[in-house]
């Protein structure tokens, strides 16, 4: 259920390629919280910058503490960069609807974009089942954090890297390595596909998953302003025709479902 | 807390609807009520005020929607909304659940969208009252037309009073000269009372892109930036006209509440502080309360357009 | 930095006044220059838009003046100045040495006080142009009359437009229903160009007092707040005409000026931004040229009014 | 000359009774920083709270260090508690005019009500006439800090204090001691008053300094905007008729120039 705490900042440390790690207490926020469910973090108590931002939760620690990775892009993220142990801020979650549960006989391929993974590096830490992680990025200093590549070698069968420019990797996109993996079939069961990333990404993964005739599910971003289903503001368009919520039917949806605006 | 001692009386009288307090959610920030009852206990409410209806579904506008500014945000949802009947059927018999006056907002593309919807709420129960929303700017084809042209805003608002046995809210728009002109023109239409302020037209553009931040281009500017504009046309429309006004405008506190209620409102509305805090509106009710007793007030009806100018 | 690599070129060609960059200061927020020039160096300005002056001097309003609001202020000085003649002889003398345009902020409470300050000013040399200011909400007599009635604003900038020989550059009131229709009059008078906006009428009241917060009831608002505002008034009116527009309200950075820029000014005038920062117009300039030249762009000309519509 | 700095937090503690004393580190602050001027100082980087705070000149420990004493009332002053060593603060000044030199005949008399101490404190440690400091509040917890109040009493020849509710010192109002001040006549040289805190309060002292026929200088408050003459924001209605710029040619004015508005 969702919950409205004063989270206690544990620790909020860079961890390299403009990103950062910050652990966050709040009262049985860690039972609930499923793989692909955000929080809204304020990170004012004044009124510039108004809204709340929304993060992935990238781990629970405990029933207690969750764990959030962000990327310094903006005001906000330097705001959050500023906070220090001890500090509180708002917070707002488990939000939304994660990624569904990995059945028994499916392989599950986490594919993340830039700065998509931390919803993946939670259903990998959840899931038994080894999953194919592939990671793609501009270039190197855009990838995960070393020791989240790390994290993600101990969870899952295999890692790939791919970079546009070459400096880290395999050149590439990451939707050749998606192809590839899927070509080769290498694994046994079913192939799952569970994405994050730019929309314009995850629009590419999930045609080659239909061609490929396997399931997809895509964690969406848009601008939020309420993240409970309020405003109106995260429409995703649907095929069904209509707008569905990125913050309440969402962010996690089955790819076939989404109208892609093809690039 | 002091608070507690002795209590301030905190109900009003909003053209005959007896409020339990002053304390209203505005239209399109609190859902059908659903979405914030896991935060807030909506029988503390004075009322709901609920997204806007329209006699069809409607889809609403591309994302973009949103985009934050400095102490506001600016939006083109496109009312969004599932039509009058859903609202009726699915979102009406929840909200009855609760001891809390329910305020239904209409609006339409044309005078017989607004008529048809006016008919079919006036046939069902447990409505306290209809805002009707003649302001909206993100509607190219209606809303705002009405809302800045005070012929048509008479006209569309006296053919819906003939429509309905329940009290009728005219939403006003900001974006005119002189809001007493609008209060007037609702006053001589039959209205019962008026809701104002509805957003101001804003527009942000990305610079690297060039493109509007907003697929819609232009969009309505909430929150607390447009709050000293919303007070100032809340103090002069209460000049101008004697039915009850709702106050809104970037209401994030108690104090301002206050603010709104000393420039004649007698009841306040919370919008876009409800997506930075979920129990925005509780937290307005208790600052009100806090103030009230701090300064030996008996009753928030004592305030109502006390603004004492020096 | 990238910026010196390739510099655009950033002069602009207003109303026929070569400005050597867009970036101007807002009337009566940077006084007649002293204040600021021990900050700023003036000669790197396009231009000073100076405080307004009128044909007597002017004591202006009984403090307090101003109010903090999010994101913005309220303002009601009053148009406190120390009349047109003692700014010949005293202020205007000083502003010359500078090599950057000097634009006359002028108003009147009176037909006949405009004209009086106008050809007062004809006879001057150093002035680059009039920026006739009918959009002062904060002075009861006159301003805002003109500004919010477009046949008393049409009549008095004809008027003007007849007395000097001078550009002059009318100064819109945010105000009103449909800025298009002023902005048209201000054509059909004969102006030069357009400088919007103006402040918004706002209020602040002290819950506590119950007292306004301004000596003067309502007073402007301006400041970072307004920017969607002020944004979107912009980009309308550059639509509606073909006169250059000085954009203006809220801005803070070199993207903030850019936003005005694509959505159709020529110019752009920091104000608010002075007083938290006094070298804000400095900044706002560098900013300008470091974002056009990471976007490739070889003037600042190219830009202007080119917001791509999806 | 004013100078707009990036000046540096060298500490910021609590000094008691709400008030915390604040060390700013900028390039030559200190060695025009003259008593009865004041700083404007930018609580955020952000847009709200807006505008910058004026705070008087406590003290000059170097010539690239000024002191500040400010107590917490509001948004931006919390902000400012919040800082730590280490942080920045846009800074601008020393601002204004500040209180005349005292001369070799005069005794000056340092009138403080609750927080306006601050500039009195600055004038008696640069001056070499021991002052007679007179301190008023309602309430012993709205006087100025143990410490500093020890600092007045090294720095003069006599600190006397009066609360309105009698919680410390003499029981009433400052204007009482200042009467009896005067009355008595016990210094030799000629009185001349300097006084800081609520306009009201400053009214009546100047009220009796005139009926006593001697020189008194008040430091002023009024809201402020830009700091620096331009907004015409911060005026103080004078005799002549018109307005001052309390940032300008005030903060201090004599006491005679001014238009009091009677209670
Ligand atoms: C469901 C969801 C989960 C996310 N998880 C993560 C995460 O785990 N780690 C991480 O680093 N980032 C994550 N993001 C993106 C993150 O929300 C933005 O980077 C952040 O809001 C930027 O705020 P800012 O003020 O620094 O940037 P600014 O650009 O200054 O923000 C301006 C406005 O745009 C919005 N905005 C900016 N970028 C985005 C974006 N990519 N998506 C949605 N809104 C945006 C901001 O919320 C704000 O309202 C997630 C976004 C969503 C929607
Ligand atoms: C020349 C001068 C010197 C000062 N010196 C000191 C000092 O040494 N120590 C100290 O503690 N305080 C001093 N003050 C008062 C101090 O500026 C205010 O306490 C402070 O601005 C409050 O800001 P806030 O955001 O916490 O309060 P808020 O009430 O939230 O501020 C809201 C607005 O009102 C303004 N404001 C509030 N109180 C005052 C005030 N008393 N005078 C002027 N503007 C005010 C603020 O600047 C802000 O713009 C001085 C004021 C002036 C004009
Ligand atoms: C996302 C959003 C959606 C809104 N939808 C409606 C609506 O459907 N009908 C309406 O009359 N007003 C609508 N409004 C306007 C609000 O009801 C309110 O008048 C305005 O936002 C000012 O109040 P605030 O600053 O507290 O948000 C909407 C506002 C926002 C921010
Ligand atoms: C303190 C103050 C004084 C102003 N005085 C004048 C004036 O004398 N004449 C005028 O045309 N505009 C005046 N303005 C309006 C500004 O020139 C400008 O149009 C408005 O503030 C919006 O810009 P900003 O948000 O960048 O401040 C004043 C604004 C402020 C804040
Ligand atoms: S963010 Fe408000 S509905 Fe999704
Ligand atoms: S604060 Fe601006 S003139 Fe004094």
């Amino acid at each position: 259920m969702n919950k409205l705490y004063r989270a206690e900042i544990l620790s909020n440390k860079a961890v390299g390629r403009g990103y950062r790690r910050m652990k966050l207490k709040a009262e049985g926020i860690g039972k609930t919280a499923a793989p692909g469910q955000f929080v809204m973090l304020r990170v004012t108590r004044n009124l510039d910058p108004l809204l709340a931002r929304p993060f992935g939760i990238f781990s629970t620690v405990s029933g207690n503490i969750i764990e959030i990775v962000y990327r310094i892009v903006g005001r906000g993220t330097i705001l959050l960069s500023d906070a220090g142990p001890g500090d509180e801020l708002f917070m707002l979650g488990p939000l939304g609807n994660g990624f569904p549960a990995v059945r028994k006989n499916a392989v599950p391929i986490l594919v993340s974009g830039g700065s998509g993974f931390p919803p993946l590096y939670f259903l990998a830490s959840k899931t038994r089942k080894r999953a194919v992680v592939l990671l793609g990025a501009k270039s190197e200093d855009c990838l995960p954090p070393k020791d989240v590549i790390g994290g993600f070698k101990k969870l899952s069968s295999q890692v790939r890297i791919a970079t546009e420019d070459g400096s880290a990797g395999e050149t590439g996109l990451i939707t050749d390595l998606l192809a590839d993996v899927l070509e080769r079939r290498s694994m046994k069961g079913e192939p799952v596909v569970y994405a994050c990333g730019p929309n314009a990404m995850l629009c590419a993964v999930s045609m080659i998953a239909q061609k490929a005739g396997i399931e997809c599910y895509v964690s969406m971003e848009e601008r939020m302003a309420c993240g409970v289903g309020a405003c109106m503001g995260c429409s995703i368009h649907m095929n069904m025709g209509g707008y569905s919520r990125a913050c309440k039917e969402g962010p996690v949806f089955d790819s076939r479902e989404i109208r892609w605006k093809q690039p | 807390m002091e608070t507690t001692v002795n209590r301030p009386s905190m109900w009003v009288d909003f053209a005959g609807i007896r409020l339990k307090n002053p304390v209203l959610t505005a239209s399109g920030t609190f859902g059908y009520g659903e979405e914030y009852a896991e935060f807030v206990d909506l029988n503390m409410l004075g009322g709901i005020i609920v997204k806007g209806v329209s006699i069809k579904p409607i889809q609403g506008n591309p994302p973009p929607r949103i985009w934050e500014t400095p102490s506001g945000m600016l939006n083109a949802i496109g009312l969004e909304n599932p039509g009058v009947d859903v609202f009726i059927s699915e979102k009406l018999p929840y909200l009855r659940k609760f001891d809390t006056a329910v305020i239904v907002n209409i609006f339409g593309y044309s005078v017989e969208d607004y008529l048809a919807v006016t008919e079919r709420l006036d046939s069902v129960e447990g409505i306290s009252a209809i805002e009707v929303n003649i302001s909206c700017p993100n509607v190219k084809a209606g809303g705002m037309v009405f809302g800045t042209d005070v012929d048509a805003s008479y006209a569309l608002l006296s053919q819906v009073r003939k429509r309905t046995r329940l009290p009728i809210i005219a939403k006003l728009s900001p974006n005119v000269t002189d809001i007493t002109v609008f209060a007037r023109a609702a006053v001589d239409a039959g209205c019962d009372g008026l809701s104002l302020i509805n957003t101001l037209l804003g527009m942000a553009i990305d610079v690297r892109s060039r493109r509007p931040r907003l697929a819609n281009c232009t969009g309505g500017l909430s929150g607390p930036a447009v709050r000293p504009v919303a007070v100032r046309m809340v103090w002069q429309a209460a000049k101008a006209v004697n039915i009850p006004i709702i106050g809104m405008g970037g209401i994030v506190t108690g104090e301002d509440a206050l603010e709104f209620i000393l420039a004649g409102a007698t009841a306040v509305a919370v919008g876009t502080a409800n997506f930075i805090n979920p129990r925005a509106s509780i937290d307005v009710l208790c600052g009100m309360e806090a103030i009230l007793s701090q300064t030996g007030a008996g009753s928030v009806r004592e305030l109502i357009g006390r603004v004492n100018q020096a």
